[in-house]
């Protein structure tokens, strides 16, 4: 196959497609609004496609890490993999309703709805112990990071808020006034870094899709 | 007292909340088969759910005469083209239809809301602020348009922070701290909320309800 | 942790062992969930604005909950859900549920089916109160149900036309809406109710998100949005206002415990980083 | 008759301007006059990270976020950038044989691209034979899963680096402070300003914000990468030439701005 069609039309392909949704952007022509419209809705069944290629490759990673540590115990890991896909599998096909029936549901909120919620908890003691080492004021720039954290943790809990009432406003001054103006120059400047990521895909000149090819 | 399904149920849901919770003490087989359960699981809804909506949203209507969408189909299929190196490059094609289509929607999204709206809040925050006479009101919306240029000035790499452009970024990266920070407060409290909630779940569910017939 | 073993006391002050902080923290936050504390709790302004733009209704209004929550976030929120579901029964409201998150349905179900049954305040399905099940809506969705109700949910979750249900009779879109409820869990999603129902039809509304999704949803109060609730503290704040007990009073507490482990590491990090500072070449070596 | 959005002239004239900057400073680039950047620490400290794993005989980590792989979104640069940072660790362990560890996103569709980008950074440092298809781990949908088995991994198979740039949620709290917690060296950024706390907090070395994709363009030394990093700059004159007309405009009232951005 040429190196046109191996490499170069790819990039062409997707640099027309980009061209066209930012034209059912900016105008007018219902021809474009349209496309556009299919195109969203195409790569969303491309994806829905794509889905089993995952499988593969976590068969890889469950065969790697077997391969590196061969012991009972890892195999007894890498089968309870397997036993809960066929499980969730099973309950999601066998029964009326697929995954929408009772006893998916069951295997989904038991399992994925703890773990999940549970998953939020832990995150809980990592912001914790990493303010604990990084909490520590030594320079104005730490000093503007711990106020910012520090005032509306306390102006959060019920206890503060009814011994230190001062802390409700002054929580609220901190996130509504410099939060929103940092925050604010944030989003900013990293949208143009991102616009210019999308001009150049369309330019032809990502860099990444190049190596790709 | 709770049908054998609902106690099961909790016991299953306390055995993985407290595999999760296990990995802050150290790697153990608790954690670890509980790691590899929800790898599995997972899996198989994400199939699931995508194999179902390409079903309804691609084979269905295919089948029912809206022959166009073998298009999006046929792409889906490329993909695995990448399995097999010597027609790995088959694989590009549906990656440039995502990419391109991806790239129009970013750029589309990018320019109004995440730059002209942000600039026109701060505009007409100060605006209102000024028009209604509130001075505390116009000192805060002058501040938060400070934090706005001067935190936009941080982000300049093409020239050193010195002079004025330096005591700017310097006074930026004061706001952006500050962001930093109350974004931080924000979801820690959140996730305090989150370990109460599985706690409380665990003690007066489970174990109050379920087991002891509280 | 740093890699260096701590020498001097204040080198050891500052690095703890951080197990020790997590099972303080399992502790303090165990202890109000076994023995609740009662801790008083303040109540704010955009609670009172939420709770009052329901209770200033008249008997009978029309209120859509559009219910937009996760399962996996739920600790979060179900303080003020209950306790919302509970002011609406008491207050008589005709209430339009309908569900935009895949996990709303879930929850809906088990809240109405036995945490607060509408039926325990005399209400009649299809009379008092209407489930319009899931739909995706996303922000177009919300703009196309502020217009055409039907053309969003042609039937309710049990699969009976609009047409059939009696309270639905001549509710067909905003118009036949007072007061709409939104709740959500993407914090830039308090702009889909304002631009969508609060600018062109200037609905009087009132929101309820999670705790980091509060500033967001803070600057459209009290000017657009009547009152909000963020995360599990305002849940407790509608609780204590509205005084409908539930499940915040408990979060609350163990709140107000589980944060006091967290403050003292962040006292002793400092004290540390201080210590070895300005003490750090004097101080006594620990071993 | 008019062809072009009412509302979408502010854009227009935005996007007109910065493909002009790009066409400009792409030939500037072209011809090597471009001045140089000015210097982010966290570029160097990947190379430092790399040592440190072979030194102790330990793996480079790299995550791009459980969510990191979306090709078709509004974050779609931030995977692009992700994945030119990946092609960079790959040529880094290739060159100094280091173990590399890639916990891929969830999204199956960037797996393509991401296998492309490791496979492309070994061969580019002529050694292709090193590259070993185990490296890249799929863990399933969400980042409950993904968080679990990254930690999972630090624990059996070490962390000298931990290389994590790209779309984050919830998933980095866990991620880099396990990391951190078992002796790795933290490196990382995303250009989601909510998460930014979270590398800012946990991380060695941080790039705030957009400092993921200067530092993108300055890790691939392409021309073109770094003359988007003048054309960013052009942007954000626009942005305070932008915001002074809109506070000059507002001499004439809250409606005349409202008119203003209408546009």
């Amino acid at each position: 196959m040429s190196l046109f069609v191996r490499k170069q039309l790819p990039i062409i392909i997707a640099s027309i497609l980009g061209i066209l949704m930012i034209l059912a952007y900016f105008t007018t022509f219902d021809i474009f609004a349209q496309f556009k419209g299919i195109a969203t809705s195409w790569v969303v069944i491309v994806s829905a496609v794509t889905v089993a290629m995952g499988f593969v490759y976590m068969t890889n990673a469950q065969i790697k890490m077997y391969q590196m540590n061969k012991t009972p115990l890892q195999l007894a890991y890498t089968l309870t993999t397997y036993v809960f896909f066929g499980a969730f599998m099973i309950a999601g096909l066998a029964y009326k309703g697929d995954v929408n029936s009772p006893e998916y549901q069951w295997w989904f909120q038991n399992i994925y709805g703890n773990v999940s919620a549970t998953i939020y908890a832990v995150m809980y003691f990592t912001l914790a112990s990493s303010a604990y080492r990084t909490f520590v004021i030594s320079s104005i720039e730490s000093e503007a990071l711990v106020l910012g954290g520090m005032i509306y943790t306390l102006r959060q809990i019920p206890l503060f808020q009814v011994y230190m009432p001062w802390i409700v406003p002054l929580g609220e001054w901190f996130l509504l006034v410099p939060n929103v103006g940092g925050s604010r120059g944030a989003v900013i400047a990293a949208a143009f870094a991102a616009l210019v990521v999308g001009i150049r895909t369309l330019w032809g000149k990502e860099v990444t899709l190049e190596v790709s090819s | 007292m709770a049908l054998f399904v609902d106690v099961l149920g909790g016991l299953v849901g306390t055995f993985f909340i407290i595999s999760v919770l296990s990995m802050l003490w150290k790697d153990n087989p608790i954690f670890r088969i509980g790691q590899q359960a929800i790898i599995g699981a997972t899996m198989a809804h994400y199939i699931l759910l995508n194999f179902k909506s390409a079903l309804n949203n691609a084979v269905l209507p295919m089948l029912g005469g809206n022959l166009l969408l073998f298009v999006p189909l046929l792409l889906g299929v490329l993909m695995y083209t990448r399995l097999k190196n010597e027609i790995a490059w088959v694989a590009r094609y549906p990656t440039g239809v995502l990419v391109g289509v991806g790239t129009g929607v970013m750029i589309a999204g990018t320019l109004r809301g995440q730059i002209i709206d942000q600039i026109k809040n701060t505009v007409l925050d100060l605006t209102n602020s000024a028009v209604s006479g509130n001075m505390t009101g116009i000192i805060n919306t002058l501040l938060i348009a400070i934090g706005v240029v001067t935190a936009i000035s941080f982000f300049t790499f093409t020239r050193e922070h010195k002079g004025v452009l330096g005591i700017s970024a310097k006074i930026g990266r004061i706001f952006l701290m500050i962001s930093l920070g109350a974004n931080w407060s924000g979801e820690l409290v959140w996730y305090l909320t989150q370990l109460i909630g599985r706690l409380s779940w665990i003690i007066n569910t489970v174990i109050k309800v379920m087991l002891l017939g509280g | 942790m740093s890699k260096d073993k701590p020498v001097t006391f204040w080198e050891k002050l500052g690095n703890i062992d951080y197990r020790w902080l997590y099972a303080l923290s399992l502790v303090f936050t165990i202890i109000p969930i076994l023995q609740p504390l009662g801790l008083p709790v303040q109540v704010s302004e955009p609670t009172i604005g939420y709770c009052d733009a329901i209770n200033n209704l008249q008997p009978g209004s029309v209120v859509a909950v559009s219910f937009g929550s996760s399962l996996a976030l739920l600790d979060e929120q179900e303080a003020q859900y209950l306790a919302t579901w509970k002011i609406l029964f008491q207050k008589h409201m005709k209430v339009i549920f309908y569900c935009t998150y895949a996990d709303s349905a879930l929850i809906l179900q088990k809240h109405l089916g036995s945490k607060v049954k509408p039926e325990d305040y005399g209400y009649t399905y299809g009379e008092d109160y209407v489930w319009l099940g899931y739909a995706p809506l996303g922000e177009a969705g919300e703009a196309s149900f502020a217009q055409n109700i039907r053309g969003v949910y042609p039937k309710d979750q049990f699969d009976t036309p609009l047409d059939e249900i009696p309270m639905m009779k001549n509710i067909n879109d905003q118009s036949g809406i007072d007061l709409l409820i939104f709740t959500y869990t993407s914090c830039t999603d308090v702009e889909w109710p304002v631009r969508q129902w609060v600018v062109p039809y200037k609905k009087p509304t009132i929101v309820a998100t999670l705790g980091c999704c509060g500033p967001m949803a803070a600057p459209y109060y009290p000017t657009q949005i009547q009152g909000f609730l963020s995360g599990s503290g305002m849940g407790t704040e509608l609780e204590v206002y509205s005084g409908n007990p539930g499940p915040g009073a408990m979060m609350s507490d163990a709140k107000n415990l589980g944060i006091l482990p967290f403050l003292l590491f962040f006292l002793l990090g400092n004290v540390s980083y201080l210590g070895k500072r300005y003490a750090g070449g004097k101080s006594k070596e620990v071993k | 008759m008019i062809i072009i959005k009412t509302g979408t002239y502010l854009d227009l004239t935005l996007l007109i301007v910065l493909i002009v900057a790009m066409y400009y400073y792409n030939k500037v680039a072209l011809a090597g006059k471009l001045p140089p950047l000015r210097t982010i620490p966290a570029i160097g400290a990947i190379t430092e990270g790399v040592g440190k794993s072979i030194e102790e005989n330990k793996p480079v980590h790299y995550a791009m976020g459980a969510s990191g792989g979306q090709l078709y979104t509004q974050l779609l640069s931030m995977t692009l950038v992700a994945l030119a940072f990946l092609n960079y660790i790959s040529k880094l362990c290739a060159k100094y044989e280091a173990k590399l560890i890639v916990h891929m996103p969830y999204q199956a569709e960037s797996i393509p691209l991401i296998e492309a980008m490791v496979r492309d950074g070994y061969k580019s440092e002529g050694k292709p034979e090193l590259f070993d298809p185990g490296c890249l781990r799929y863990y399933g949908y969400g980042a409950l899963t993904w968080t679990q088995s990254v930690t999972a991994s630090y624990d059996t198979e070490g962390v000298g680096l931990n290389l994590s740039i790209g779309i984050f949620y919830s998933d980095c709290p866990i991620s880099l402070e396990m990391a951190k917690i078992k002796g790795g060296l933290n490196v990382g950024g995303t250009g989601r300003w909510i998460m930014v706390y979270a590398f800012a907090m946990m991380c060695d070395y941080v790039f705030l914000g957009q400092e993921i994709y200067t530092a993108g363009a300055m890790v691939s030394e392409n021309p073109l990468m770094l003359a988007g990093v003048f054309v960013e700059e052009v942007g954000k004159y626009f942005s305070y030439i932008l915001l002074a007309l809109g506070f000059i405009i507002a001499t004439m009232g809250v409606s005349a701005v409202n008119a203003f951005f209408a546009l």
